[in-house]
Parts: C-alpha cells; structure tokens; sequence
C-alpha cells in the first residue's frame, strides 16, 4: 500500500476510534434525529397538511441537517495543534481530506440509513419506493455531503465561531444534494426513472472532489 | 551547509508586528537556547522555523529548502516540534495516540509500545488522553519526538510540567539530536539550564534578537 | 484630484439614469410598476458581475499569492452581497404587484438568487471570523473556489427541477419594450456599472490604505509588555 | 443593587460582549436561519404542498433549531475552568444562570423576531396573524427556550459531545413550546382568541425557572 | 484553628483511586510545598482543597466549613486557585478580562486597571486574550489573585511559562499570603525552589502522602 493510502486508512481508522470511544453520532446524534422526525407532525397541524406528502421532505431535510452535525462533530473536529502535528509528520493534506470524508461518509450513510425506517414508520408513505435504489440515492447524497462538510469543516478550522459557521456555509451549497435527493426518491415512488437526478447527484459529487483535489493543499497552509 | 537560516525574518499579524528582521543560522549539531521576556515572539519564531508559519517578509531555509516554496512540505517529517500544547487526541488512549503517530512517520506499532514503556507510561497506557495528568501527557510528546529522530528538533518550553526524573527525557532527547547532527532549539526561560545544555544563547526582545 | 473623477462620474450617470427613468412614459401594462425595472435589471446583473469578479480575485490569488487579489475578492464580494440584495428586494416589491405575491417558488433564477445570496452572506462571515489577513485570504480564497463550481450547480438543479415539472412558472419576462424605455434602460445599465466600479475602487483602496497604515512602523507586539513593578498595599 | 443582580448583570454583559465581538449570532446564526427557511420548499413539491400552510410549522421549527443553536453557540460556552473560577468568585448559581438566560433570550427573541418577516414573505401565509399578539407569543416563547437551553446546557459542560447531547435533552422538553406557539399563531391567524396557548407558553416558562431555582446550586456542584 | 485539615481523603474517579487516605493540616500563615511524580494526584488533591472535587470518603474542614456541607460555598471567595489552564475569556481582552472578575469580587474597574499595570501589561491591555502569549494570560491569572487577597492560596505550577522578571510575582504572592496570615500551597517539579519559599514539603506518590 502507497504511503498516500496507509496514511489515508490511518486517518479515518482515528477517526472511527474516536468516534466509537465518545459514540457521539450512535448515541447522540442519532436519537436526535428520530426526536426531529417527531417534532414535525407535532407542529403541523395535520387536518389541513396530508403527512404522507412530507415523509420525503421531511426525510430528506432531516438527513441533510444531522448529516452536516455528524460530519462537523465536536468529537470529529481537528484542534490546530493536531493538524499541524499532522502536517510535521508529513501526511500529505489530500490524503488527509479523502481519509477524513471517508469516515465522514461512512457516519452519514448510516445515520441517513437509519432514519429511512423511521419515517417509513411514522409518516407511512404511499408508494414506497424501491429499496435498492434508494440506498444508492442515499449513498450518493452521503458522499456528496461528507466532501462539502469536510470542505467547510477545513475551512473553518481553528474559529470559535465554526460550529455555527460551517453550517452556514454547507446548507446552501448543499442544495442541488437535496433537490438530486428528495426528486430521485419521488420519482422512485412514482415508479418512474430517477436517472437524471442520480445522474445529477453523481455530477455534484464528482465535482466536489474535483475541487477538494485542486484546494486541499492551499487550504492546508491556510489553516497550520 | 547550515540546517536552517532566516535571513531579515519578520511575522506582522494584521496590523501587529510580532517578529521584526530576524537573523538568524543554527549549523548541523548545534544546539542553541532561546529566552526572553513573555510576549517577546519565542513562539512565534518557532513556528516560523517549524515552517508552518509563513513569515510577512524576508527569506529563511530550512533543511535545504526555501520557506516560501510548496517544496518546504518535503522536509516538514524531519522537523520534531513540542508545543505548548502536545495536541494528543483526548478520546484516544496513550498508546493509540503514540501508536497512530508511528504509523504516519513509518515507525512499527512495536516501537510506539518500546517507546511509552521507556518514557515510563507503560501500565498507564490504556489511559485516555483526557485522563491524564498534564506531565503524562507531555511524556507522550517526548516519546513522539524520540520516536521521529527529526533533524530540526524544537522544543517550546518542554521541561514545564515534567517532573524531576522526566526532565532528564528533554535533555537525552537534546543530546542525541546533537550526536545524530541535527540541530536543535530550546526555548526556555531557565537561563542557567540553557547556558548549561546549549551551546549559545539568543534573547529576543519585543520581535528582535536582543544577544 | 483624479481620485474624484469615478466617483463624479457614478454619480452624475446615476443621476441621468434616475432622471430619465422616472420621466419615461409609464408602461402600458404595469403603469408606473415598470419603472422598478430600470433598477431591478441593473442590480441582478450587476451581482452577477460581483460575484465573477470574487471567484477570479480568489483563483488569482491562490495562483499568485498577492494581497491584491484578495482585496480584490473581499470588495468585489461586499458590493455583491449590496446589489443582490437590491435585485431581491426590488424584485419582490415589483412581484406583488405584478404577479400577486412577493415571492414564486416556481422561478429558479429567484431561489438562486436567494442562495447565492447566502453563499456570499457565508463568505463574509468566514472573513469576519479570521482575524489574521495572511489567513484569511487562504481560507476565503478557497471558500471562493468552492462557491464557484457549485454556485451554477445550484442554478442548474434548480432550473432542472422547475422545468422538468412545467409548473405554474411565471418567468419574469418584460412586454415589448419602446425605444424610449430601451435608452432609458441602457442608461441605467451603464451608471450601475459605472457605480460598481467606483464603489470597487474605491473599497479596494481603502483596503489597501488600511493595510498601509498598519505596514507603518510601529512598536512590536512584545513592546507592550515590561516587567511587572508591583506597588505596597 | 444587590450582590445578586450585581453579578447576573455582569455575566450577562459578558455574554453580550463576547457576543459582540464574535458576531457569531448576527453574522452566522442569523443568515443560517434565513437559508433554513429557504431550503424548505425546495425539498417540497409545491404542486402537492401548499407553503401557505406550512409557513407557521417551519418558523416555529426554524425558531427551535436556531434558538437552540444561539443558546448553545460556541462562544456563549464555559468552559470547565472558566466555571470554576466563577463558583471560587463567589458567584451564585442562580445570579450565573440568570444572567446567562438573559443574554440568551435577547439573542433568540432577535433571532426570532428576525426570521418572522421572512416567513411571511417567502411563504404568504394568508390570513396573517395580528402583529402584536405574535410578538407576545415570541417572546413567552423566547423566554421558555432560553431557559431550557441554558440549563441544557449546564448539564452537559465539559462534556466533549455537548454540542450533540444538548439538544437532545432539549428537544423533548421543547415540545410544550413548540405546540403552544404554533398553535398561538394559528388561533391568532384565524382570528380567534390565542389566550390558552399563550397560558401554556407562560406555564412552560414558570416551570422551567422554578427548575432552574431549584437545580442550578446542584447542577453546580455537578459540574464542578 | 487550622485554615485546612483534611483526614482520609480518598477521591476515585470512577473505579479508578486517584487518592487514597490523605491526612494534612495546614496552620494561619503557613505555606507548604506539594511535589511528586507526574501523575501522582498533586493536581487533583488541589481540586479538594479548593472546594471543587468533592471527595469519595474521608472528611475535610476548609476555612471553618465541613466540605461535604452546602455552607462550603460560603467560603469560597476566599480561596485563590491559579490552575494549569487560567480560563480566561479568549474572546475579550485582557483588560475586560480583569474587569470581570475586579466586579465579581466587588473590586473596584480602577483597582483592576491598576493591577494589570503592575503586572506589566498596561500598553497590552487591550489585546485579546487569545492573541497574547502564554506568559501573558498567566500573569492575568496572578493579578486576579493579587486583586484577590484569599485566605487560602493555591498555586498549581504557576511558576512555569514565566519568564526571570514575573517569576517575582508569585514569591511577592506567596509572601503577602503569608503575612496576612493565610495558608498557601505551592505545587511544583522545582524542589530547590520548594525548599527555599515553603514551610515544609509534602511529597505525593501514587496517590498517598509519601514524606
Ligand atoms: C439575479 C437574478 C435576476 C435576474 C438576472 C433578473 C432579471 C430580470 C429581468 C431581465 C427582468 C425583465 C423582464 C425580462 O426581460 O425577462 C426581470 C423582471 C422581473 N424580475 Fe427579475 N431578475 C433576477 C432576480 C429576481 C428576483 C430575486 C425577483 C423576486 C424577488 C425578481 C422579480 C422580478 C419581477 C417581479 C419582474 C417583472 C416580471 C414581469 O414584468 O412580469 N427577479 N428580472
Ligand atoms: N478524569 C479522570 N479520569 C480518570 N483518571 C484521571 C482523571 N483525571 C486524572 N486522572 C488520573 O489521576 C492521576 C492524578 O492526576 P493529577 O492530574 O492529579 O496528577 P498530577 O500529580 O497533577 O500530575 P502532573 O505532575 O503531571 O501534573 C493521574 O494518574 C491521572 O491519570
Ligand atoms: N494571533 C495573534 N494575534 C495578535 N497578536 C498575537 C497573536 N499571537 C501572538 N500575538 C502576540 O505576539 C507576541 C509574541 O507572542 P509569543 O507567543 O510568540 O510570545 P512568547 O515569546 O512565546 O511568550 P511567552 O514567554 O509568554 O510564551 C505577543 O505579544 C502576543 O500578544
Ligand atoms: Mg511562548
Ligand atoms: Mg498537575
């Protein structure tokens, strides 16, 4: 194995440790997200809105916002003294970033995964759409939200303020993840084709990585 | 050729001058302290030769390689700093953290479990960060910097915190740098030490070099 | 004296453009409404430009590593935040009367506006938020990068969405226009124009005055600290 | 003035200007909140979805999640050391937590109060509820969160997943508030009287600070 | 009456003893060293002491308060504590920092102006106190306990991070304790220093008192 990716799998093997040591997303994060798919239908007044319409909205706006908690955990969160005793040891700031989103990644697939069961549950949408192709849609959105969080969380590394920052900087460019999200899954239930908002999903992907290739390395220096 | 040479370094931060026209070479084997009052830059001057803090003005190399070229990142594994802050993750235990830094330089898990052993951490190794002293903690950073054998080895007030045995930890480290040819900073505000271990002394004062 | 020449110069095309917008015969349809178009349209291309002019400050300055740059992106940025807010604002009070409400879902170019919006509101803050110049051109300066690969992104998404679905879409699109409102419109282009470029000037001035000022010699940080002389109680 | 107000005036003018120079509520909180009431209907097929109904929902949503965050916000954080020094200062709990829930509900009833237009605007509810009721309803409301959140987060300081574990503690405890003021609004906006809902509201607020003066020299000693 | 006496003091954090069986009495107007091996509990007997760890077993009198009663917070304010990590507010400046704790303690804005001159940090006053240097925030912490005036002193390493010129500052701390009849606790690596400025020296080992 390159060096590249020894250091990569190191990186987010630290992260998943510390991530199973304070269990802040399986603990925390996670019931939070099942206490907001609730909260919803308390605040609406349910004789004038069909619930049943909302499950994908709802589902898909509550992934997009413990998506972005669980990628910028405090738990998650690089102090500047570490990042720069990373940068000393010589772990090239790229694979830093692809270790870094990978664990991210693999958090938000699984807390978006879990609350896919709880709005079904709760909200009991009619038709349900297939089962396998929305884990890809899923899949799909998690990646693309693990780079821009990584991104976002990179850039504000080291501010007091970050923890409100970041957020604001994911939400709105996070926008064509949840259009790509919340249209493939309403096709998907119509039985229709969601290609084009895969396709669309995929695209945004790929064009964060583009960037997080061309901008880990300034982006590095920015924050030593 | 010397292993680090800052030639008119100065460091503003916004509309503050931290650092101003800084002179400075440190050959191969050659060990020097730093002093000087609080707030006079020592900090400051250690991350500018650390190389992750990019001076305003003025030119500095360091281990062969420019400061300001995207070439500085190549010889950053050979620099070992202790910070104030040892930066350890607090959710690890003493030896993840030790053992994950091994992994990065390329050192083998065994060596990191050696290492702890010899700093004297061994039985407390299953410990998490945050539930350790703070001198256990700055044990973990000695061990680090034992481990990397760096070139350039900075040292931000590393006897703060240690206790009588484990100070011996910082001046073993200083020794064998010296013998392996690497250069080294100490920065200190015990004068009597640093006349003792270093081979010159510089005081700044205020961002300049005062001695 | 040269400095005062753009700004004049803003304000008298400015004053031309206000003149002749407001003597302009009302429109046909929408009556007097239709003067907000002489300001609405200036505004939102004026933002566009804003914002082009921010990503090619960051990517130069990335490239090239010039405070320069940086001033550049940081003016260009505030002034677009500025006239995206006057489109916004200007296009809601012309949308309740002409389309009834202030605000149609099922337009993209308004939900992008609105987001791009916020981009740059999260561009600024992070600025505000990193107290050292050096590193704050760093960390914008990438937040712009970002900004502009998904910027369009979210324009396309959104137009995508919207027109796969035929909606009720009202676009803003004008009724024929006479010559008159035409010179009268171009008019108006030319002073936002003129306008963004001074109050560009003259930000980027000031910035870089600033930064003069603070380049001047003055005592170091550790000036400020002298050895304790504690007084009897 | 007493030692007692003496102290919660000081803590609450610290909140204040550490607010002040961090501007982490007026710049970042703030647009956050607005691009949150934005990325809604963007996940909502408006064919099927009229916004007009769920204007009231989302604001109240939106004024959960970002009074939260405000209360919560970084920069309003103790940390365990700076607590410390404030009990060794002779400072009372109940005057700490005072202050601290005033500073915190200044900022949420702006928070609040700034995102209502916007509501109103970007969704047209119709008919719109009268002005001045509304405000009553915000700040009874205001008023609850900041109470709730600050003792949310007092249970979880030093805690390393706070930033998670706060709201979930919250969220539960904030749904009396939630249906108070969206059901408030919704009397007010069909012209009937909003008077049982903003009792609620006033009773959730009397209870939560006849909490805080029971726990808060506990909770102290707790997290000491 | 003593000013401190504690018997059997033990404190487990979890299941984990981090003291066991303390004994220790401290007379008006007495100052004792603390010393011991890194992670020997120094720190965590000084949390007892102030009133902020409460013990598993053993009891303790502070200042004519049992510490296990509600009352203990009464005497709070007259316990000065100078801990590893000062706490001060990093958003606020230096000056505002002072300020705050100067009304806290129903101190005067003048009196804590006038401190933080003493402490040399006058032209410094307005920086922020996460933009100034190590020693700076320590002093800080001094001129909070010089402002103070406690009964109880306790000094956790606050010679560390100092530099040659406000060292002085804790010996002149040490010293008004002592005249204004208080008790005074010193903990530190240093036993030369211990020797000369302390009544007599405690050495922790493991958790328990070992001289
Ligand atoms: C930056 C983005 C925008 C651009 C480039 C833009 C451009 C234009 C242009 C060129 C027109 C003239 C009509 C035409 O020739 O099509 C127009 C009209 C209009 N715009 Fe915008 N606009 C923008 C954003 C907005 C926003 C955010 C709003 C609402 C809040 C808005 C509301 C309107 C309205 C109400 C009209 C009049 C439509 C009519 O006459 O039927 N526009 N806009
Ligand atoms: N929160 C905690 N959980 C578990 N163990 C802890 C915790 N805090 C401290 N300890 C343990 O208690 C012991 C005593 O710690 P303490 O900080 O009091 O030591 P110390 O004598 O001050 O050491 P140093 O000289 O390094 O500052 C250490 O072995 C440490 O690992
Ligand atoms: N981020 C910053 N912004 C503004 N000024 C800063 C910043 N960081 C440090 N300074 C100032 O730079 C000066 C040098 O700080 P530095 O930490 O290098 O001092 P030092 O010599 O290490 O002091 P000490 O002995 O107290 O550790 C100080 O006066 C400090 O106030
Ligand atoms: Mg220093
Ligand atoms: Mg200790």
């Amino acid at each position: 194995m390159s060096r590249f990716w020894t250091h990569a799998s190191a990186i987010a093997r630290r992260d998943l440790t510390i991530e199973g040591r304070s269990g802040e997303v399986l603990s925390v994060v996670l019931p939070f997200a099942a206490v907001a798919v609730f909260v919803v239908p308390l605040s609406i007044d349910t004789l004038f809105v069909d619930l049943r319409s909302l499950a994908f909205p709802v589902y898909w706006l509550v992934s997009l916002l413990f998506g972005m908690q669980v990628a910028l955990r405090q738990t998650g969160t690089e102090t500047i003294n570490q990042r720069r005793q990373l940068a000393l040891a010589g772990v090239d700031p790229l694979s830093r970033f692809v270790g870094r989103s990978l664990a991210a990644a693999a958090l938000i697939f699984s807390v978006t995964l879990f609350t896919l069961p709880m709005v079904i549950l709760f909200y009991d949408p009619e038709p349900k759409p297939p089962l396998a192709a929305t884990v890809v849609v899923i899949l799909t959105f998690a990646t693309g939200l693990s780079l821009l969080s990584t991104l976002a969380g990179d850039v504000t590394v080291g501010l007091r303020t970050r923890s409100a920052l970041a957020p604001l900087i994911v939400a709105p460019l996070a926008v064509p993840l949840i259009i790509g999200g919340s249209r493939a899954t309403e096709e998907l239930a119509r039985g229709r084709s969601s290609l084009t908002w895969i396709g669309l999903l995929i695209i945004v992907d790929l064009a964060l990585a583009m960037v997080a290739v061309l901008a880990a390395r300034p982006m590095e220096e920015a924050t030593l | 050729m010397p292993i680090l040479a800052l030639t008119g370094i100065s460091v503003h931060i916004g509309s503050l001058p931290i650092l101003a026209g800084i002179d400075l070479e440190l050959a191969a084997g050659e060990t020097i302290g730093l002093a000087g009052p609080n707030g006079s830059g020592k900090t400051s001057l250690l991350m500018v030769m650390a190389t992750l803090s990019r001076p305003t003005s003025g030119s500095g190399v360091v281990l062969g390689e420019p400061l300001d070229q995207p070439s500085i990142r190549k010889v950053r594994p050979q620099i070992g700093l202790s910070a104030h802050d040892p930066g350890l993750y607090p959710e690890l235990t003493l030896k993840q953290n030790l053992r994950l830094f091994a992994t990065l330089i390329g050192r083998s898990q065994e060596q990191a479990d050696s290492m702890l052993r010899q700093v004297g951490l061994e039985a407390a190794r299953d410990r998490r960060a945050d539930q350790s002293s703070n001198g256990m903690q700055r044990r973990v950073d000695l061990a680090r910097l034992l481990l990397l054998e760096p070139m350039l080895l900075l040292l931000d007030e590393a006897h703060a915190g240690l206790d009588s045995h484990s100070e011996m930890l910082v001046d073993e480290l200083v020794a064998r740098n010296r013998s392996r040819g690497g250069a080294g900073v100490v920065v200190s505000h015990d004068h009597a030490r640093l006349r003792e271990r270093t081979d010159r002394i510089i005081i700044l004062d205020a961002g300049r070099v005062a001695v | 004296m040269r400095r005062s020449i753009l700004p004049l110069l803003a304000l008298a095309t400015a004053g031309i453009g206000f003149w002749l917008a407001s003597t302009t015969a009302p429109d046909a349809v929408q009556g007097d409404y239709a003067r907000i178009f002489h300001v609405h349209v200036p505004s939102s291309w004026i933002a566009f430009v804003a914002f082009g002019i921010t990503a090619f400050g960051s990517l130069m300055w990335l490239w090239r590593r010039h405070q320069r740059w940086d001033r550049l992106a940081a003016g260009s940025a505030e002034i677009g935040v500025i006239f995206t807010a006057a489109s916004l604002l200007t296009g809601a009070l012309w949308g309740k009367p002409v389309w009834g409400t202030f605000w149609d879902w099922g337009d993209a170019r308004l939900a992008s506006t609105a987001l791009m919006f916020f981009v740059y509101l999260g561009y600024l803050a992070l600025r505000r938020a990193t107290l050292d110049p050096v590193a704050r051109a760093k960390r914008s300066a990438v937040l712009g990068m970002v900004a502009v690969v998904q910027v369009p992104l979210v324009y396309f998404s959104v137009n995508l969405w919207r027109s796969l679905h035929q909606t009720q879409t009202i676009r803003p699109d004008g009724a024929s226009m006479g010559s008159e409102m035409i010179r009268a419109f171009l008019v108006n282009l030319l002073a936002f124009n003129v306008v963004y470029v001074a109050l560009l000037v003259s930000r980027v001035r000031l910035a870089k005055e600033w930064e003069r000022r603070d380049a001047r010699e003055m005592a170091t940080a550790g000036a400020a600290v002298t050895a304790p002389r504690l007084e009897p109680t």
